[in-house]
This record gives C-alpha cells, structure tokens and sequence, in this order.
C-alpha cells in the first residue's frame, strides 16, 4: 500500500505542475521543468505547448520522458515544430507570445539571481559550475517566469549569489531595469520544497503558500531570507490519483536516469 | 570538394586553431573529436553551445586551452562534466579559459560570423556575471543607437568548424533534420569546413530532400563517412541518445586516472569508429545502426 | 487561434498600418491581397522583398502610401509593373513613396525585427543611390566599432504580416517547403500574423512533419484555407507558375482605365477566391488545383 | 536552312556562357544570366551550380527553362539546398565561396555602376524602374563580377549614372573602396552584344575583345565611351552545333514568356 502523504519533492512537482496550463505556452527550462511539465501533461494539460532552447516546439505528451530538452528523439512525433535557437531564444522569449517560462534554479538569491557557473573567483574558482545555457536568455527576456529549487539545503538560498548566471531583480529596487533590462520582464515566482514565493515590487521575495504541514519558521529557516510572520494559505496537496500520477512520472524519470531521484 | 578520410579530414586541424564542434544534446561529432584526440591536437579554441561530454574529452585529453560556450555538463542526471572542472577548477591536465555566454548571445555570435556581419547587439547584459567578469568584459562594446546606448559584440569566425549529419552527398551537400540549434550558423561561420556524415548518399537523393540541406557543398571541404560518428548522442532518424553509457561516463571519469583509462579503453584504444562501435556492443550498450 | 474566413482575418488590418506581404516570386497571399482591396483598406505601409504583380495591385487600387521593397515588376516576361509606376510617376490613383533597400539590407531589417534586435549591421551603402537619397538616408546611422566606423538600420516591426503556405493545421502551425527567401523573418517581425494556407490539415500531418514549420502556431492569429490563394504565383508541390496570366496582366494593365477595368473583371468582380479560379479556369488560363 | 552566322543576340549568350565554367558556383542574376547559364549547362557545364536570392541553390539542367529566378517549381529536382536569403545575401556572397557572380544591366556607366531606379528626381521621377533587388548586394560584394547588358541601344550606356541602384566602382580611382567597400569586389567584366570589357585598375572600362565583324568605332558609337584604338582579338563565334544550342535556349525564352525575345 503506498504512502497517501506525498513526500516534499512529489509534492514540489504537483506544485509547479499547476504553472502548465493546458492550451498555454511555456518555455522549459532543462530538469525540474521538464519533469513537472509532464506531470502537467498527465494531469490537465494535454495540449501543453513546450518551447525549448534548441528549436523545438513540442505539444501533446511524448511516449518517453526526455533525459533532456534536447534529446529529439523522445519528443519527434510530438513537435509542432522544429527551429533553431535563434528562434527560441531571441524571437519567443521576446516576441510576447509565450504564457510563462520556467526554469530550474539550484543556486537562487533573495532576488531570483540564479548562479550555476563558479563557487570562488571566476579565473580561478573552487567549484566550476556547468554556465546557464539558455537559461540566461530565458532570465533576461521572458516575462512570466517560475524559478523552481528542487532542493530545501539551506545552502542553495543565498543572500546575494557571488556570480550572476541569469539575472533575477539583480540587488532589488529598480536595478535590473537600470542596468538595461525590459521592465516587467523577469522572475515573478520562486516554487521550493517548503512553499512558493512572489517577487514584490522591490524585487524582493516575499512568501506567498506554504506546503501542507510547514511553518514560516521553516521556510525561513531554509532560506535564510527575513521573511514576516503572518497567515499564508496551504498549497493544495494531490489527492490520491493526481499523486498516483507524480509518482508514475517520477518512476519514469528514474528510468532515464535522472540523477536527482537515486535514493 | 571530396569525400575524405577521418584522418586526412582531422589534419585540417592546426594546434591553435579556434573551431566550432557542432551538435547540441544530438548529432555531435564524437568520432571526429575521438580522432582529434587521437591526433593529439594542442591549444585548441573551442566554441560549443552546450560543451557536454564531448567538449569534456576533448579537455580531458589536453587537446583545448580555451573554451566559448553557454554552458558544460553531461545531460544525462544531469551530472557534472569532471574533466572540465579539473581542468577549470585545478590547471589539470592544462589550464583552460571559459568565455562563458547566455546561449542567445552565443548564437547571434555565430550568426553574425556566419553572415559576415562587423557585429551584432548583445541583448542587456550590465550587472550579469558574463559582462562583469573581466577576462572577457571586452567583449561587450558599447555604441549609441537613436540615442540609446547599447552593447555590440564581435562575430565569432572559427578556423575550422566540424558538424554531425544524417546525409551528404560526394559534393558535400549536408542534410539535416531536426531542431537545427546553431549548427548552420556555426558551420557556416567558418573558413574549413568539415562534415561527418552517416551516410555518403547519392547527389539525386539529395536533390529529393533539398529542403533539408543545411550547407551546401561549395561550402565544405572535408565529407567524412562515420556511421555511428554522433555516439553517444543521438541523431533524428539514426540512432537515439544512448543514455546508460552517458551514465556510465559520468560514473567513470570522476577522477583524473579514472578519466585517462576511460580513453585509453574508448579513443587510444580503438583505431577508429568501428572499433569504437564494437566496443560499445561488446560492453552491453546500445546497438547503434544509421 | 481559431481558423478564419478571409473575410473576419483581413478585418485586423487598419488603415494606416505597416503591412509586410510575404512570399517571393512564389507562395505569394493573391487571395488576401484581393479582400484588402475589396475591403478598400487605404494608406497601408506595405513591405515586400520583391513587390511584383500583388504590390502593384495594392497600389494600382488605392490602398498603398508608402512602400519599403527592393524592387517592382512583373517577372514574366520581365515587364513593367505600370500601376506601380503611374503612383511613383504622376501620383495614381494615389502617391506613394518608395523606400528602396537593397535586398540584402532589406532581409536583414526584417531579420532584426523577427528576432526583436535593437539595430542591425548594414552593408556598405555609401555613394549608393540607396544611401544618398534623402527621402531615406536617415535610415542608416553612422556608429563606431573596433575603431571603424559602420552603418546601421533599425528593424522592420510590421503591424500585421500576411503569409501564405501549402499547409498549416488549426492551431496555425505553418508549413513551407522550397526556398524560404525572407518568409519567416517577414512573418515572425509582425505584431499580427495573417497565415492563408493552401489547405488546412490535421495537427498529426503538422508533428510528422515538423522540420517544415516556419511559425508556431502560437505566433499566429488568423489561419484562413484559401485553396488556390497564391495564383498567378506557384506553391511548391501545389502548382506552378501562371505565366500566361502574368503576361496577360502586363498587356492588360497599361492604362489606368485598363487596370481599373482588371480589377473590376478579377476583384471588385468576383467575391471570393472560388469565384475567381472559376473565372481563371473559363478563361483559358491554368488549372489551379492545390 | 538556318543561318549559320549567330544573331548579336546569338553571340552574346554564346559570349556570356563562357563565364559559366563547369563544376563552379555562380550567384546568378535574373533575366540573361539565367538564360546564358542554361546554355552553358547544355554546351559545357551540366554541373554548373547557381545560386538565387530567394535561397535557391541549382545545379544540373532542369526540364524547362524558368521565367525567372523565383520560379521554384521549374527547377524543383535540380536544386542541392533550398536556404533563404540571408543565405545567400549575406554568406554565400562574402564568406568567398562563389567562384563568380552574373547581373543582367539596362543602364550602365563607364564604372560599371548600374541604374534600375529611376530616371529624374528620386522623389518625381519621369521614369520608375523596377529597383535593383539582389542585385545591389551581388554588386556590392561578389568578387568577380561580370555584368551582361543585352542591347546595344547606346541609351544604356552612360557616361555616369545618376542614380546607382547597383554599384560598380563609383566614380572610379579608388572611390569605392573609400566608401567602405571591400577591396577586390565589384564589377570585373562587362559583356554587351558588341564586345566585351574589363575594368582596369582606375574602375574604368577597358575593351577587351569585339566580337566577329564588330570595330573599335562600333563600340564607341554604341557606349558613347572614351576607347583607344587598337588590335582587339575577336570572341569565338559559335559552331553550327553549339549555334543550334543556343538557339533551343532562345526558342524555349520565347515558349516561357520572355519579352524581349520578341520580334
């Protein structure tokens, strides 16, 4: 008999599966999205539009879960288009078209600065991180856009990441559009194990709904962000299809070989 | 124009050449940059989108001292890209540069090297650690436009650039299908051209399909047969991602000496693709057939 | 998204707006191009690569102002387009003003508005009639790169483009096959997207063939099924060329009275796109099946 | 009988194939370059490769001639790449891969300038002229440029054309390489029905060959042009075989519609 309780990383997915509506556009970033995505797809979005980096626009629910956005094969039959990342990148991110983005965030700020380059000196670092990808360019345009933390270390929460991989609200208070960036552009919502969060005008994070069971102590106490205290309204869990259905996709990512879900 | 050997082909390659390996999550020349390696190339410039595994063995082997590109990882996990961090990380087996762009930044580079554009504009870039970080803030110069001011950047124009494709003709006419990243613009930013194939297929058959020729053959100087030369990405049409070796990479090359046996076995140790391809048949992954 | 009649998606364009008109000597919106001409749309702004037969049509009927191509004629024969010259000579029915591009310049303007660039890089262009002529030098603006200085030219952002394709699906997912000449740039610069479509097809057809897509279906707005909607022009895999017709329209269409007594006969003269093949069939020119 | 001795007409297109050398790669223009490069395809160069602004790559001979450069379904089954125009605009004429580059000219002057603009005021002209489309880039950066003006109307032939719609080498003596033009681009051959020119190192014209029967004072009266006299070699007339060729070509001109073989 399996768990009624959904365990925090199939609760997150249930989360930010409800960021893909049916009948929208999003452009999917690499890892959580993609995953969360397809439980979208399962659950209430069948004609779910997913735009990735490399040109392809893929609709419906592919046979496979892709180990990657850019593993063709899983998706071909499914896409609606095949492009290039000219396409992608400068005329979907910028063009309006798209619903929302969302992408996966492992090193976030109080601000949505995401950094996945280097711990230490750029020239000489402790830790080289992979770079962002189109990760930067989907920061840097779009304008409805999901971080999602697929992890509750305190560690991944930073009061200011060291090295901007791609830009969130910068430090806060109108500098992101200071520095050149298209106003209304950026991250609007952060999604974590513990609770979701909104970005305020000050392009702050500000807590928005806890998981079912988590208080404000604990979602501070993952962050270390100052974070108010006060009444927020309990994201809604997965009954017992919907988490049937979590589980089946995180199975499915297990077979591809999804790093994050070895034991 | 002829078809070439990969050797003959691969000795278009100088020490100190900057050259775009093309290839996103698919069609990535592996064979190409095993015989790179093979060739014991030094100093190289590499340009990649995504740097992945291949740019990691190319590292790894010593072959690079600097590198362009968005980002580097293996997709399957995804999982760090080891050589590539001790490289950047310790100096290890060479230190290497990393001239780190927004992937839609990397691209219009290509582009406008690709069309022989001066420049092209950057999108907002101040306050991102790619404009901050000085080893490479030169390459964001500043021009006033309608009053406005805005960053440009130079076109990138490689030496040599190698892609992966289903099917060329003998005039090197290219064919591709699929997401198409920035593989043309790479490919036809460069001044020598080299095209690894699966199949050498007949002039007529492309004139069939010339809706997918990516490059047209005036533009290419080496066609190379390699059935299998994209392994272990995939190619539309071909083979898929062969995701349990790409598992087993990340597994094997966490250390230095555990990386230089993972070579010996895969690249010193096999003569050329076959040899690879029969390796990976004998080690109980894919069955891979174009 | 929803598929359209001619009649509702030709109602987006406004009098006075930037209309960029696709197709190339082929694949070219006739159909649409009637209905704004029955509608009397007037003062429109129209982009074109090559204006052709259905610029001159526009003008020679009163809906054009200002026009931005690279050039005008009829490519049968080649002859005259003459309402397109009565405009520009002696202002009929209507002046117009010509901002001629080189077409190299020209694509890239629209390039750099599909992919919402803040400038583009332009040829050289100095001592060019191009450049010189006042009505437009201010389109190239001087800026200094690497120390030299360049021209650059803003992009073209039309209001509404309008394409015609072989096939597209009802959620407006666009299908070309053939030479893409500046299509897709023309199409994806737009803040509206017309598509007509030779025939509109299941969305299966559209994903096993999706290399073929040249705009997402989330890019366009009105998909309208105008089987035969390019005559005179050809659709790749469609039909051909009417080259009889064009010759005919240019022997027909030298006087103002004669053109307006075409228009009279091929638009104003029938009300739709069936009722005009109907009239090409009986009077002797091609049979247009798509 | 047919007449063994080629009309001017005959032996300008038998003149112009010339240029079209088997297995090479030629951008080529609309209207007579596309008519001499199908004669070079039937006489000598069945692997003659041209290339169209519209993205068009043809090699081989296709079934009928086409009405122009845009006529896709008449080359369909001969064409290596279907590309678009930033293609071969923009790489194709400037990464120096074309082996050489053909435009058709109306109107043009000593420098090799061309007119197909307008004549009088830009603003109020008294005539229109078509504009230049590609034509203007092949000018303005192939590397080996031979321009092929089908009349002998010394109306086509300017001293300087006031408007350059295509442009040649300015005003000459280095005038177009200090308005930013690449040096070694530009008009290199001019062929008119009465000889050919090429350009010297001043940008000028500078008659080469005249062809069988034509004299130095013939071409003078035609071009209006400054030319010495001098020993001119004379192009090669046609064989009867090779005359019959280019005689096919022109009767399949006139079933497609072409004007201005007219009688």
């Amino acid at each position: 008999m399996s768990d009624p309780e959904p365990t925090q990383r199939e609760q997150l997915l249930y989360t930010a599966a409800q960021e893909f509506r049916d009948e929208s556009t999003v452009f999917t970033g690499f890892h959580w999205p993609v995953v969360a995505a397809r439980v979208a797809r399962k659950l209430h979005a069948p004609n779910l539009t997913s735009v990735f980096e490399a040109g392809i626009v893929y609709r419906g629910t592919s046979e496979t879960l892709p180990t990657s956005t850019t593993e063709i094969n899983a998706f071909d039959g499914n896409t609606d288009m095949y492009g290039n990342s000219i396409d992608t990148l400068h005329t979907f991110l910028k063009s309006g078209h798209l619903d929302r983005a969302a992408i996966d965030v492992s090193n976030v700020d109080r601000f949505g600065n995401v950094n996945t380059t280097v711990i230490g000196d750029y020239d000489d670092p402790s830790v080289r991180l992979p770079g962002p990808g189109g990760a930067n360019d989907i920061a840097t345009h779009a304008e409805d856009l999901t971080l999602i933390c697929g992890s509750a270390d305190p560690e991944r929460y930073q009061d200011r990441v060291s090295y901007v991989s791609s830009p969130g609200h910068i430090d806060g208070d109108g500098s992101r559009e200071a520095a050149g960036f298209e106003p209304g552009t950026g991250p609007s919502k952060l999604i974590t194990p513990l609770g979701t969060f909104r970005f305020d005008e000050t392009g702050r994070t500000r807590l928005d709904r806890l998981v079912p069971g988590a208080t404000v102590a604990d979602a501070r106490e993952m962050t270390g962000w100052p974070i108010e205290d006060g009444d927020h309204e309990a994201l809604p869990a997965p009954d017992a299809d919907e988490l049937a259905v979590v589980r089946e996709v995180l199975e499915e990512a297990a077979d591809r070989n999804y790093a994050a879900i070895r034991p | 124009m002829a078809v070439s050997t990969m050797t003959t082909a691969i000795e278009a390659v100088d020490g100190g050449d900057v050259v775009y390996v093309g290839g996103f999550g698919f069609a990535q020349p592996f064979s190409a940059v095993h015989e790179l390696i093979r060739q014991g190339v030094s100093d190289l410039h590499v340009i990649r989108s995504s740097g992945g595994v291949l740019l990691d063995q190319l590292v790894g082997a010593g072959c690079v001292s600097e590198t362009t590109i968005a980002h580097c990882w293996n997709a399957v996990g995804p999982t760090p890209t080891s050589a590539f961090r001790r490289a950047a990380e310790d100096g290890v087996p060479r230190p290497i540069t990393v001239e780190e762009h927004g992937l839609g930044n990397l691209v219009l580079r290509l582009f406008a090297g690709a069309r022989r554009l001066p420049f092209v504009p950057a999108g907002p870039v101040e306050s991102t650690g790619q404009f901050e970080n000085q080893s490479f803030s030169g390459k964001f110069s500043e021009v006033t436009f309608d009053g406005d001011s805005h960053y440009v950047m130079e076109p990138l124009n490689p030496d040599v650039s190698i892609i992966h494709v289903p099917r060329a003709d003998e005039r090197g006419n290219a064919q591709l299908t699929g997401a198409r990243a920035e593989i043309k613009h790479g490919a036809m930013a460069a001044d020598t051209l080299l095209v690894t194939t699966e199949e050498v297929v007949s002039s007529e058959q492309i004139q069939d399909t010339p809706d997918e020729t990516v490059v047209p053959g005036f533009m290419v100087d080496h066609v190379v047969e390699s059935p299998g030369g994209a392994h272990p990405s995939g190619v539309l049409g071909c083979y898929g991602r062969d995701i349990d070796y790409l598992e087993h990479y990340g597994e094997v090359t966490g250390s230095l000496d555990d990386f230089e046996a993972y070579l010996d076995e895969w690249v010193y140790g096999v003569s050329d693709r076959a040899e690879y391809l029969e390796a990976v048949r004998a080690s109980g992954f894919a069955e891979v057939s174009p």
